[in-house]
């Protein structure tokens, strides 16, 4: 598993290649169409994040060591901007989740989408994400 | 469709010299040109709207009401003459039948409080339609739980209309009030809001009339349509927001308990007894959005000048266009199809969430409202979870149209 | 008399910058260069916060919350970063605590709705003082009409202040709430809220504050006072008309039922069954005075660029200043000589008409506000029909009190 | 008697010599000395004239032929402000004091204090006396 910080890295030099929003745009929903797809189980209310104008749904398992997110969404965008989160903070350890700093939504233009007033609900993805990740800490220690 | 001031007619309708008086249609979004196109959900404001504020804190500024020194006075004439240009605008009978509100919600809350401590109790009936803003929705339950009275819904046809038969079925005995929009802010529907009021009267019921979508796009005359209380927002008909209108009929606000208690609204205060003001005053607690109340002048000024007829034919003639161009997109679907209708199309593209189309829309300069508009039961009627919803103002140009046109194959193209 | 936040003391305090900052300060009333004394009635307006307003609505207006478009997301922000910026104002633990009203009275109101609704019934207290402004009087006559509890009432002392001991006396366990002012706008008189606050909470009471009077005047750190409601007014505090925050504890905020009903405050609405918004949503119906909240931020950074130091140092030196000179005018009689006061003088010259001095000194270019300051249980108190108040702020200079004074003098040679 | 015409033409005569605010409001504060007591059981709710952040009363006695105003106040200006309309009107039949245009007011300045929305109550004053005329015209004619 590589790590999370060249993860972001990675996202970050693929972005640089646009120079177009378009082009962005068509990454980002391009990504969405990579995501694994959700149990229908998981696309109910107990699942769904709040704070987006689309429906979102997150799942997340724990191995013991590592947490694997599993997402869908209902909007092409919005799903593109969750399978952005899960390339990046799946598959790794609840503290390592927790203590991130995904820099990667500055560096390729989404900053000002992660301000809580925003439609989009990345903030609300971000959050619920580490939500899990503390969860499954505490399980861990206990 | 529906009958202009004919004392209004300017000769010739110059677009380029409306927008001029719209300082934001100069500005660019996302480095183009911006294609404002989210009118049902506010309009913008023409510079002497800004003005005025400005003017009236820079010059004139104190609070009102019974204040002797000089710009307390000026303050309270300007306060009162836009009530003056209000009575006129909607045709009142007296200016005491005009309330200032923060908005239609308060209006319609004021309403509902008052009208339901008043009037309501349980066994009595209200009828609302389908197509409600949820601000004419939610106060009514909230008020329900309270008072035990029961709320009856006209039912809403796949074109996006009610039916008055549905409306006179629905009519008993029981109903004391009418709450109804003039217009569908997601449908853009004009409701027969004349038989409505009609057969409301020959049952003896009430009727309140949610005017925020019709304000600023057909004439209004609560006189000639005879209706009990309506209801408008400053901030729809390119006035400031934070103001309001509420028009009562004189007797049925004087039988009306105050709702809000605070200053400006009594006569004598003491822990013993406490008496209330005249109207209008009586519904008016506390210090008012006086500069906003003071600029609403301004926006009743410049509906004047452009006047309804220009008005009501520019708005068709976007209406028809923009109807036209959008259909002859594959995938295109209307919701609200209603043979009467104002500058507001709601729509779904193929099987596109409306978000998405939204973001696209949004980094190609051009706003449009993507959602339920405040009208779930509407999407719930038609089993969507939203529209793209594109509505229009007076300085809405053909060429905006075709820009939404434009944008529309292009996040049709990325989309799929 | 207060604690300041020692932070933000700026190094010397330029009162011509200040007044600079004020355009009306520069106009003339009657000719005469304004000497502006009604600030308990409302403060005027710096620069800034005109042109916040005018920025908004030519470069960023459309309407917010859910909207995807760049201008209702830049709207949005704008709006909650208003938030964010009064509860740090007012230090309160989370931005869900903070409701935006359309002024102090709406606040009240909104709280006495829903706390009687949830909380007072028959044989149930609630305390008020008898110094109370109307609007902390008659929202609670017009519930208790409606819900049958009793109110309570502190007398006011000889010198216009409140004894604790007489507050104390009142509380018993039925008790619910105490709605009380931080300083009385006709007397001046801050009043003992921290010991208030901790007598009611030993005895399980709710407190509201209403802090129209208080917040420009003195720094209000709610989690140290540990008060459970808290209102202002905007327009008050050198912010726009129409615009006002409700503080409330955010368990108390979450079980009280909502006011009003419309948009914004609903998460999902069918005629089957409506659920409310989150904090601080819930509270707040309706499109909101976005660009008076949008402004009312400007107001908030020129408090922190005066600081409260500065603030309350010049509030009493301007006002030991006014007392001293204004007693040297014989016949002259303060009514509210409190020991703890703010910027407000009310008096009577002799035994000449409120009504009578204010005009004359109107023609002198200063403004005062003359009659019973919607306090008449003051007035009745006192036995008085009214007083002339002349009431201070942060731009008051001596050389205005001079000119009070000297128009005193004019007043009562032309009148006797 | 004089006509309603000469006596507003003498008030504007004899403000035309006062050039400052101050002297004309010591006029009007004269006026409202020379104004004959109000008998004390006419100083009542029933007497008063609302609007006026003052206290203002008004009786009218009507002989058959004329209407004889009586008023009093506890403010000086406001006193003198009713003192001007008695004179102008006072002992006058209802008709001439119903049709009269009281154009003395502007041309001594008091034009704007004639707005409904002003605290000096000069509008409600003269609504009142015009309502007596109204009312003792009604008597006369039935
Ligand atoms: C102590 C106090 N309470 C309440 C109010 C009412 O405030 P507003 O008129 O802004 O609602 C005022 C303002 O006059 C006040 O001074
Ligand atoms: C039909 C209708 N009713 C009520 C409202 C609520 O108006 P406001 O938000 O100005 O109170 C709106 C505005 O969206 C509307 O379109």
């Amino acid at each position: 598993m590589e790590t999370i910080d060249k993860i972001q890295q990675d996202i970050i030099e693929d972005f640089s290649m646009y120079e177009d929003w378009a082009d962005k745009y068509e990454y980002i929903i391009e990504m969405g169409k990579t995501l694994a797809p959700l149990e229908e189980k998981y696309k109910t209310e107990d699942y769904r994040i709040h704070g987006c104008q689309s429906q979102v749904w997150l799942h997340a398992d724990f191995d013991g060591k590592n947490i694997h997110f599993h997402a869908d969404s209902d909007a092409f965008i919005t799903k593109g901007l969750i399978a952005l989160l899960v390339k990046v903070l799946s598959g790794h350890a609840p503290k390592a989740i927790i203590d991130i700093d995904l820099y990667f939504l500055s560096e390729i233009g989404l900053k000002e989408h992660l301000s809580p007033t925003r439609a989009n609900g990345l903030a609300s993805m971000v959050k619920q994400m580490k939500t899990y990740a503390l969860a499954y800490q505490t399980k861990q220690v206990s | 469709m529906v009958n202009t001031n004919i004392n209004m007619v300017p000769t010739t309708f110059d677009i380029t010299a409306i927008r001029e008086q719209f300082p934001i249609l100069k500005t660019t979004i996302h480095g183009k040109p911006i294609v404002y196109l989210d009118n049902a959900a506010s309009t913008q404001k023409p510079l002497r709207v800004m003005e005025a504020t400005t003017k009236y804190y820079s010059e004139q500024y104190a609070n009102i009401h019974r204040g002797v020194h000089t710009l307390s006075q000026i303050g309270t004439e300007l306060y009162e003459n836009t009530r003056l240009h209000a009575q006129q605008f909607l045709h009142a009978r007296s200016e005491k039948e005009i309330i200032f509100t923060k908005g239609t919600t308060h209006g319609i809350n004021l309403i509902a409080y008052s009208y339901a401590y008043q009037y309501l109790k349980s066994g009595d009936e209200i009828i609302l339609s389908e197509m409600e803003h949820h601000s004419n929705i939610v106060p009514w339950q909230i008020l329900q739980a309270r008072h035990g009275f029961d709320i009856k819904v006209i039912p809403l046809q796949d074109n996006g209309t009610i039916e008055i038969e549905d409306f006179a079925s629905l009519l008993t005995e029981k109903t004391k009030l009418v709450s109804i929009s003039y217009i569908s802010n997601a449908l853009g529907t004009v409701n027969p809001i004349r038989e409505i009021i009609q057969l409301a009267h020959e049952n003896g019921t009430h009727v309140l009339v949610d005017a925020a979508q019709a304000v600023h796009h057909i004439p209004i005359d609560v006189q000639a349509l005879d209706v009990d209380f309506l209801v408008c927002s400053g901030h729809k008909m390119y006035g400031p927001t934070g103001t309001g209108i509420l028009y009562g009929k004189e007797s049925l606000l004087e039988a009306l308990p105050p709702f809000e208690g605070g200053g400006d609204m009594i006569k004598q205060v003491s822990f013993k007894k406490t008496t209330f003001n005249d109207l209008p005053f009586k519904f008016e607690a506390g210090t008012p959005n006086i500069a906003g109340i003071v600029a609403l002048d301004e926006a009743f000024k410049f509906l004047d000048a452009v006047g309804f007829e220009q008005l009501v034919q520019h708005d068709q003639e976007i209406l028809s266009y923009a109807t036209e161009k959008l259909l002859s997109i594959d995938g295109m679907r209307i919701i609200g199809t209603a043979p009467e209708k104002v500058g507001v199309v709601s729509f779904l593209l193929g099987n596109l969430h409306p978000y998405d189309v939204g973001v696209i829309l949004d980094n190609l300069g051009i706003a449009i409202r993507t959602g339920h508009h405040c009208t779930q039961p509407i999407m719930d009627r038609f089993g969507i979870p939203g529209t793209c919803r594109a509505s229009f103002g007076i300085y809405t140009t053909k060429e905006e149209i075709d820009s939404l046109y434009n944008g529309l194959l292009r996040a049709k193209k990325m989309l799929s």
